[in-house]
């Protein structure tokens, strides 16, 4: 019996303290919500992604796949040489420094005061 | 000869009930591999179940593989909270933040959970097993693990498999209920769609807030509403992408398939074989109709007092189930209106559904410690 | 001694048993092939994978290699869009949603009871 | 100065023994990068050896990183078992549903362990280390360490380090058997193919199956058996990719490492500097010999009954060894004649021995067991 | 109502200091998201202070997610070790074995952490608090909290924070440091760069032999340089392609945001809200810029005496923070010569940096215990 | 006081060491520098990769990244057939052996004693 009566007020206090919860947090994200619109009124805020990526859907899905690769790759390629962040990709960015560092080094060795010339 | 006898131990202490299990242990693969009922889960727990079943395995018990599991990762709540940060890392809350009065939705369908503990409490079960049934109707897998793993360890198998298994009938069991409730004219409402542009800044700080709001309010929900939102907070980060991969496909991989034969192991004849496991497939049923039901109405309600433009069928998509729910509630609404275009609404009261089936979790077990 | 007669059996017995228990798993799938036979004779079954890739060894394998990687791409992009499958897709595959929805649904409300008229 | 003394504390222990032992590890290190030799094991390996015959080394001991790994994966047999998923998931059966009678065929490439086992006991090893000896017959690492562990795990470190340095040797070791015990006639024989195509059903039921009829006869080889099936009941179903991609790659990868490192630690000098170590790779060769013997002369005695073209030389693929000794079958095969290609049938015989080498390492556990 | 007030106590137990706890949790997730400063440990650091400090949060104690986090990988050293194994498995030391002589600025760039130690001394701290915190002038995240957790776990959470959120403040800290300390002239100095081609073998031996010296040396630093070489000769073995993956991504991963969680979680008001904080905060600059100091001072020294073309400014890149330090080093130099291309050099000396950094860490630990 | 001692003799010591430690190190990569420079100049070494992958610099971005792509998946394909290894690969080369085998071995079957003859 007290079994039933605990089982009522649970669904009596779990429903209702759901709900308030819920409402609160409605409360919450509207005020973010008219912080956001103010702020977007007075400058340009960053978008959603979903609008840039609408286009998308006119290019066929293969050369869509294969472009995605291939820029993958290359933003990999690119960014990326910290520690930490991308760590595939350390080691080739390292030795292509090493290359470019080591052909300007070469050369500037051989003359190597010309600035001060 | 006495050898013999030993050897063939297996054989001879195999019991009516084992074998049953193996094979309900087979039907739930059946299930995940023909029908595809969320297999990445069915599979492990059914092949769990057979292993555990199989007579004398050493699997089983403390030192077997599937106990050391169990042990690792379901007694102490890991695996069901590492699941969440998971799914907290692929989760798009863009749509509920563009309409966050969906969150009361979410809200209304969560009323399963506790119409079906009480049900579950006049059939004879006492409360903490009340609750880990009605928690069926948060009709989320690790919220569910979580809450009656907490309550009632012992119904863990049978409310673990109905949970999974059931989340795959959501597109059978809705779609009577909301014709029976919505009437042909609500279902053809269209919904106006104006754009809401989401700060990077909001997205942010919506998972920092949820948390700590939460948090503050249901101690006891921290753990499920933390992860979850911990998962969120790293994917809007936009600067631990390492760390999103990890835990949306490392840690829920690796997890999700220990999980799950961890579960199917707690399948042992004795524990699963018995009319509570049949009561609970039933309440299980009645669970995800009656928060359908729940969540329709309440939607006929807003669309009343409002009289604004909300169908009522948005209503289904509280209950998470996430994202099926929210492409039923669009494929009804296209049989009335084939131009109707209700899956953003859905998605957002899809995702409030997700978060209100956490915080109905943690009332729960709040509920419970408050006693 | 004890230990030398226990080796002895666990030779005997030991060889004995795997030689039983794989004899029997030999029975067990041979039943299986048979019903399988008998299936196919009676209608198309899916056959093995391996005859459908037979003819790839034709294709210059650098190719072979690009079309798989696009197709992969293609597949991930248009299936999947259910959570838990393959969770990588999940959010483009939205984001194309909320996209078209939109496209879609600002058009409709324009015009918000075409349809009826 | 007394702080110099104690300082210095690492070069002032260091013993003949731990040299002996670092130059070992060196030398797996060796084997493993140079010679290729099973370079995913033996190099964590060696650097284990490395890593706990450095003096005073903290890494070892119950707080030790690689003493902790070991409890958390080696003692509790969780890390082979692991790998086993792993490798169920990467084995395609296919070959050998088509041509079961091979089955057969990786039934006598077992001879290996109980003839070495019963040699091991004639040189004074006792019960439980002869028959864990007798193990590196299975010719397949994670089940010796699965059954060494069970039965002598002191033996552990000489036991994995010959069964995966020697699993490179095969190449070497197999041919001249093969062409001492096989005739040059014989070596000619040409294996007709018939296509046998094999349902997916069959392919879902066959790991199913396994698991049932082999761990219902030894319930001591469900573990092995039903991880194995695990996996490939995973792979076949076609409907959990994540988790065959997290069993073969996340988890295979990160258990082989820490597995390795383990194993690598159990190889401290006293007490892996004796006779017995000596003698275990001695035995190690006879038993892959004796393996490779045993195959050979049983496909030669099912020719000589059936009269059917039947080369014998697939008989050695029946050791397990995947895939090196279907391989080595070929080669020996085409260099008598050139256009004989058997290499299907010894892949059939291959995984049929990766089934017979489970299940004998079951069986002997179960014997032990019956005792 | 009694249940009321039970309901709300996580509200009614919100004290001042959980709230300024939240709030540097907010601040840490805030440095970690807006200015980028270490993301992927500061942010799970930030979020575990959030979820640790909720009033009444289960996450926490023994039986809480973040408590076994902390158990299973930081009270055992478990998981700074493994976050070595990638780091190594990441580094190339090809630079500074062209160059070994930048080892010695390596060392010099280790003067901070004994600097800082006799200063936070002679502030009052003990001996092992001192010793802790001074480990912040290894300015290596991983060696930072495998030292200060032997030593002081108590401190663990104001040194983890220091450590991770200074990292990024090296290009602001260094440059002032560099330009009062070294002229004009010096600055503009060109390093002729000849190429010394480094074989395989010598990369592969490298790892193992820096392993067995300092292990014989320092046995207190076996773990920390074992684990970075272990992860080192993998990379360069170039055989177990699969373990350098597991180990730099997968392993890593993983670890990294466990580890955040769970230093997170150390960071309690009544623990982290202390004067001593404040002084860390201040002492953590201070080995900074002692470090940096000690680098260049010792580099001026080595081109007075050596009379050669050696550019003091890369001295600063022998503190580690790898490889930020080498970049600050190459852009001061710009400012003098646009054509001035130290970038080589001064990753020679910043991995140097990074060595000797884990050789300061096992010398300070080897002279408590020699105590 | 002991322990403002202690932490001098810490400093001392300390740096002491380190310095000890990390020449000890310099000592031993310069021995084997030695080492390398002299097998160099007898035959040619393995040089740096660093001076392969220089002129890389010259290819466009995404035009390498599809070229790496591509690549790496042939020679996954092509190598890695032993277990353990590329896993990921070894179905599909197996399927290729079938193929292969198949086509190879039916054909032989009908003329099967072809060589003897
Ligand atoms: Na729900
Ligand atoms: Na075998
Ligand atoms: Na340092």
């Amino acid at each position: 019996m007290s079994d039933l009566r605990f089982g009522l007020m649970l669904m009596l206090f779990g429903m209702g303290l759901v709900f308030i919860i819920l409402a609160l947090l409605w409360g919450v994200i509207a005020i973010f919500q008219r912080i956001d619109r103010r702020l977007l009124s007075e400058s340009e805020d960053e978008p959603l992604p979903a609008d840039i990526r609408a286009p998308v859907a006119e290019i066929p899905a293969e050369l869509m796949a294969a472009i995605l690769v291939a820029l993958e790759r290359y933003r990999e390629e690119e960014t990326a040489p910290i520690r930490g962040r991308r760590p595939k990709q350390l080691e080739p960015t390292q030795a292509r420094w090493v290359a470019v560092g080591r052909a300007y080094q070469l050369r500037s060795n051989i003359t190597p005061r010309r600035k001060r010339s | 000869m006495d050898l013999l006898t030993t050897l063939f131990a297996g054989l001879n202490s195999l019991t009516w009930g084992a074998t049953l299990m193996l094979a309900i242990g087979g039907g739930l693969i059946y299930l995940a591999i023909v029908k595809e009922y969320e297999p990445v889960l069915l599979l492990p727990i059914g092949a769990g179940a057979i292993l555990a079943n199989l007579p004398l395995s050493p699997l089983v018990g403390e030192d077997g593989l599937l106990g050391i599991l169990y042990n690792a990762g379901v007694a102490n709540e890991l695996f069901p909270l590492l699941i969440f940060v998971g799914i907290g890392a692929m989760t798009d809350f863009g749509p509920l933040l563009e309409r966050p009065h969906m969150l009361l939705l979410g809200a209304a369908g969560q009323f399963g959970i506790f119409g079906t503990l009480f049900l579950a409490l006049l059939l004879g079960f006492d409360i903490n097993e009340a609750a880990s049934i009605g928690i069926i109707g948060a009709i989320d897998g690790p919220t569910s693990i979580y809450v009656s793993n907490l309550l009632a360890p012992h119904l863990l198998g049978p409310i673990a498999v109905v949970a999974y298994s059931y989340m795959s009938l959501v597109p059978i069991i809705q779609p009577p209920i909301m014709r029976a409730l919505i009437t042909k004219k609500e279902r053809r409402i269209r919904m106006p769609y104006s754009e809401n542009p989401v700060s990077r800044r909001t997205r942010v700080l919506f998972p920092i807030l949820v948390t700590v709001v939460v948090g503050l309010l249901v101690p006891m929900a921290i753990p499920l509403i933390g992860m979850l939102m911990l998962g969120n907070l790293m994917k809007e980060s936009g600067v631990v992408e390492r760390l999103v991969g990890a835990s949306s496909n490392e840690i829920a991989n690796v997890v999700t398939l220990f999980l799950g034969l961890a579960i199917g192991a707690t399948m042992q004849a004795d524990a699963f074989l018995r009319k509570e496991t049949l009561l609970i497939l039933i309440l299980g049923i009645f669970a995800f109709g009656l928060d359908t039901a729940a969540g329709l109405l309440f939607a006929k309600f807003l669309h009343w007092i409002t009289r604004g433009p909300l169908n009522p069928l948005i209503g289904a998509a509280g209950i998470s189930a996430f994202p099926m729910a929210a492409r039923v509630v669009q494929k009804v609404a296209q049989e009335e209106d084939f131009e109707n275009f209700l899956l953003m609404h859905a998605m957002g009261a899809n995702t409030a559904g997700q978060i209100a089936s956490v915080v109905a979790g943690g009332v729960v077990l709040a509920l419970f410690a408050a006693r």
